[in-house]
């Protein structure tokens, strides 16, 4: 059965291909946005009240390595295989090492819906691994420079909304524990479902936007755009197991580490690597990326998560 | 009425940097500014606007013939390479000509 | 006892009338539409999904012939007795013989309120008498004229916010069925009556700004606005009957056929009838009949539906 | 423990403080504050239904003398130790002598999550003092100058959104008592407190952009918005029990008077006393009084109801 | 194309005062005008629009020369000395210019 | 700075025209535009763009003047008998003229 928030996600795909006038105002996006950061955020802030920080400092820190090597494996291939400029192949490379909280929030649900577990503290790993590609991304496009203004972009980062609310959400739910966040449920939690649906109506209204461009750029990024996340899903699947991590919350983070950034990334890219052309990279990430795994990847991946603690595990 | 002449500096351009230009704006002299909403279409492809990232801005600079200049030297050489932007700039009569 | 919806209703126009500052921003009235639109198709597509579609075609059919001769009616009478322009009649005609979403939501809310059944599919139907109005006043203002771009006019009309929403919640409600969309209910089903008391809020200041135009061009579209619901009502009422709906959808269905357009028509005009004023049959619809059918008409169409099904049902 | 809505208004203020991009769109906290007020109103309402209005006349009268009452405090404080312009110390004490709904909300919030009663129909009062102190504000400014169009301010004041929403949801909730509201519960009593963590959210950003301004208009203005609230708050525990309110209630008022407007007053200032300077008047009023009342106040007013219950209930 | 010249008065000022100008406006006897969302940063500080009471509105009248000089010395007496507002002018090739 | 003479040519008009109107800019040969949202009131009435229905754009065209007058010469013809619509042009000095 049809989850009805896939559903949703195909709507906004068909009625951008259709030119529909439909179009979500910019001010609702923001709004649900804020709506799905804060309420990930305070799931994982109330799981994380009843364990030791301490303890998940190893994953938290295993975690932050793949941030670091996913963007090495991806530029090369951009470079070399792509014929990128280098300023292009290391912002892709930024994208797809870091996370989008689109593909987790998708993740999240799916596990809900079909009543597997998974370590909601994953919020916080989330966070881990969105930061360490956008480093790495500014370093393959400059060099080591001293002219980088790292303390602008270590701004940059965690000044950004999305860092700021999951953050702020994941320490809010860490003080307050599940009695605490108990009377601003309705809003957060019993809302979630329906916001993501929201969510992914235009998401899909977006990601149909994309194909005007993705024509333009042809076939490489269409299948750098399908491959890599497989790659980095694999790499997520063995760390999951790794790090200790169940079959659900190794599904997850495989979707984390498949999942390309098109709202932090970009953002600083745009700052710091400005000759790095964006249209591009938001193709390859909203327009194939993002799709593919919401439509396909995040099954695959929790089978591929199953298989492998039949394995390993 | 006894007006005086400044010149209207109009820039359009990317809503992401919006902040960064109006530290600029002020830096290179000019006493105040205007920003406006906007979407368009450019060289560099539409920007709809539909979604945070995409947006574009107008910025409404009244200055000095000086000051007006300087900025727009200082935008070409900082963004016209990278960044969608467009700048236009014409005369226009001011009250109370001390503010500009 | 009053509905308090109702008297958001009325709180709206009181403001307006008032001159208050109070607005619900565009884009909220945006999302709150967009979540009632989904809602209503949602609960009319797991339905749907509970019966043959094909039983359901000569329901189709004969709404979609009552959309054809509404227009018809209230065409001679504009042109006529209203000595309007021939574009203004036929615009009017058309805004008459096409639906209000927010009619029926309101129609839907009463009999929910009142504990009466009523057939949730007639959103369907809803969708189907929305359209021919639009067709037929396009030819009423034109005649048959071979340079009407009808493509285009047809991708207008389905492209249109409304009726995506619309079919697209039949559909996700039709593929997901009841247990598919419980976990979006909080969203899109439990606050829908809230949202609606919101709409209905912004409605009210919308009408009540329609009372200076009113004042401007007279009696006669007043006397129209009354009289055309009454009219349509009766043969709404009849049809309902006919095609054997209950007695709640058969009042939902004199609802249905007495309201009047101001969306999906007054846009299909302003591209295919550009000189039909849109000022007129805006404040006829908005300034007349919407608040007419909310207040006295929906109360109205019930009681006649019962009689009429104790006569002939 | 600390309640949750406190930790979005420190988010708020630390972001802010930390120069994040995060902000509410302006429609949202419209669509919040709206939520807000017709939710306060509509409580009040239902519990109005309850009892007769007209024994609630001499507490209306009370507390329209409180109203009256405390901007004569204020102005002599602001214009002579202070040494604040005529029309700045007119406006300043007008500000104080209003009423802020937000921290009547916090207040309200902060009885619930302790489980401790307290008057609903408080929310009657509120709008009763939030308008003397805007008429003594004109008079402290101008005089009893027969340009005044008092017409005009009391326009704009009951045309105010603030005002028009309170007392619309209160006589709504009236009329259609406990359970005509039920259908509604869900977006206006369900989600009020997550809705109130997202403005508090909002309020914390706008009290950190003030900080900025304080600095430049010194001590006196951070030493008077904590004492006159002190002050406030005193006489409105004094005339809580005067008037026979429960422990909770009397807290709430004392809160109630403690509060300084950022809404209406600015607005009625704006127009009637120009000269008066906005920004000095919203830094004291959002900038230092009201995260005293929302992260000290409250809990201390309570106390306070406490202690003077004990000594004179 | 056969046009002619009208004055084009730019108004940046306070969101709060709208409804008032508007009014205004058109008793000084200009025959529209268009009003739009704006933020900005001047003498009076910065008004962020972040809320309500803190936005700008851009407002522009075309109108003749008598009109645009006459709403010029209105504003400036009745608003420049309390509220933060800009004004700047200059002509404009109008069609339909009996419109305006 | 080595600036160059365009004509900057705006259109106010109802927001439901918005996508018909780009496709015709473009199809006229403008290399760009900027739209943003408005309201207003001129010899149509009010409009409050309270309601999407309601609304106003403003369009931007910078361009040559040839583009600019077959422009306007199209938009009154096509637009001006029945839809809300006001137009004026005048000169700006812009930078990389080649982009207009
Ligand atoms: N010819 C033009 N007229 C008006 N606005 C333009 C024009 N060209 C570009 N723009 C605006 O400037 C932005 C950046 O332009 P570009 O750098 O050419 O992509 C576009 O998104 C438009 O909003
Ligand atoms: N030099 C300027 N150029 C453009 N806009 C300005 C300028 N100065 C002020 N403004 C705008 O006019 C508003 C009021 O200006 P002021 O009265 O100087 O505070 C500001 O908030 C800005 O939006
Ligand atoms: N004299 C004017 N000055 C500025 N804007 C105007 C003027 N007249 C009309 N407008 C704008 O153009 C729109 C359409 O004008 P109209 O066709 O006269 O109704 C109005 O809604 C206003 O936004
Ligand atoms: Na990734
Ligand atoms: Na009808
Ligand atoms: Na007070």
């Amino acid at each position: 059965m049809f989850d009805p928030i896939i559903l949703f996600f195909l709507l906004g795909i068909f009625a951008g291909l259709f030119r529909s006038e439909l179009r979500l105002p910019s001010q609702i996006y923001d709004f649900v946005s804020m709506i799905l950061l804060l309420s990930i955020g305070m799931k994982g802030g109330v799981e994380l009240a009843k364990q030791s920080v301490v303890e998940l400092a190893p994953q938290m820190l295993a975690v932050f390595l793949l941030g670091l090597l996913l963007p090495f494996l991806a530029f090369p291939v951009l470079r070399f295989m792509g014929r990128l400029k280098r300023a292009d192949a290391a912002s892709i490379a930024a994208h797809y090492g870091s996370v989008s909280v689109g593909t987790f929030a998708v993740a999240a649900a799916f596990m809900v819906s079909q009543d597997i577990y998974f370590e909601e503290h994953l919020a916080l790993l989330l966070v881990v691994l969105e930061i360490p590609a956008i480093l790495v991304g500014i370093v393959l496009a400059r060099g080591l420079s001293k002219n980088t203004q790292w303390g602008k972009v270590m701004h940059e980062i965690f000044a950004g909304k999305g860092v700021v609310l999951l953050l702020g959400g994941l320490i809010i739910g860490w003080i307050s524990g599940p009695e605490g966040v108990e009377s601003i449920k309705p809003l957060f939690f019993d809302l979630f479902k329906g916001m993501l649906a929201l969510f992914l109506l235009e998401m899909g209204l977006i990601a149909s936007a994309k194909i005007a461009v993705l024509r333009q750029y042809g076939l490489f990024i269409i299948c750098f755009g399908i491959t890599m996340p497989l790659v980095s899903s694999v790499l997520g699947t063995a760390l999951g197991i790794w790090i200790g991590l169940s079959v659900g919350g190794t599904a997850v983070l495989a979707a984390l580490a498949a999942s390309a950034s098109y709202i932090a990334v970009p953002a600083a890219m745009r700052i710091s690597v400005p000759e790095a052309n964006p249209t591009l990279s938001l193709a390859a990430s909203l327009g194939v990326t993002f799709p593919f795994n919401v439509l396909i990847g995040i099954p695959l991946y929790y089978q591929l998560a199953l298989k492998a603690h039949a394995l390993l595990g | 009425m006894s007006n005086e002449i400044r010149t209207l500096v109009t820039i359009i351009t990317e809503a992401s940097i919006e902040k960064t230009l109006a530290r600029e704006i002020e830096g290179l002299g000019a006493k105040g500014y205007t920003i406006s909403d906007a979407r368009g279409k450019g060289a560099r492809g539409s920007r709809s606007a539909e979604w945070d990232y995409d947006g574009n801005i107008r910025i409404e600079v009244v200055c000095s013939r000086e000051v007006g200049d300087k900025l727009e030297a200082h935008l070409q050489g900082k963004y016209f390479d990278n960044f969608a932007m467009i700048i236009y700039s014409h005369d226009v009569n001011v009250l109370r000509s001390v503010k500009f």
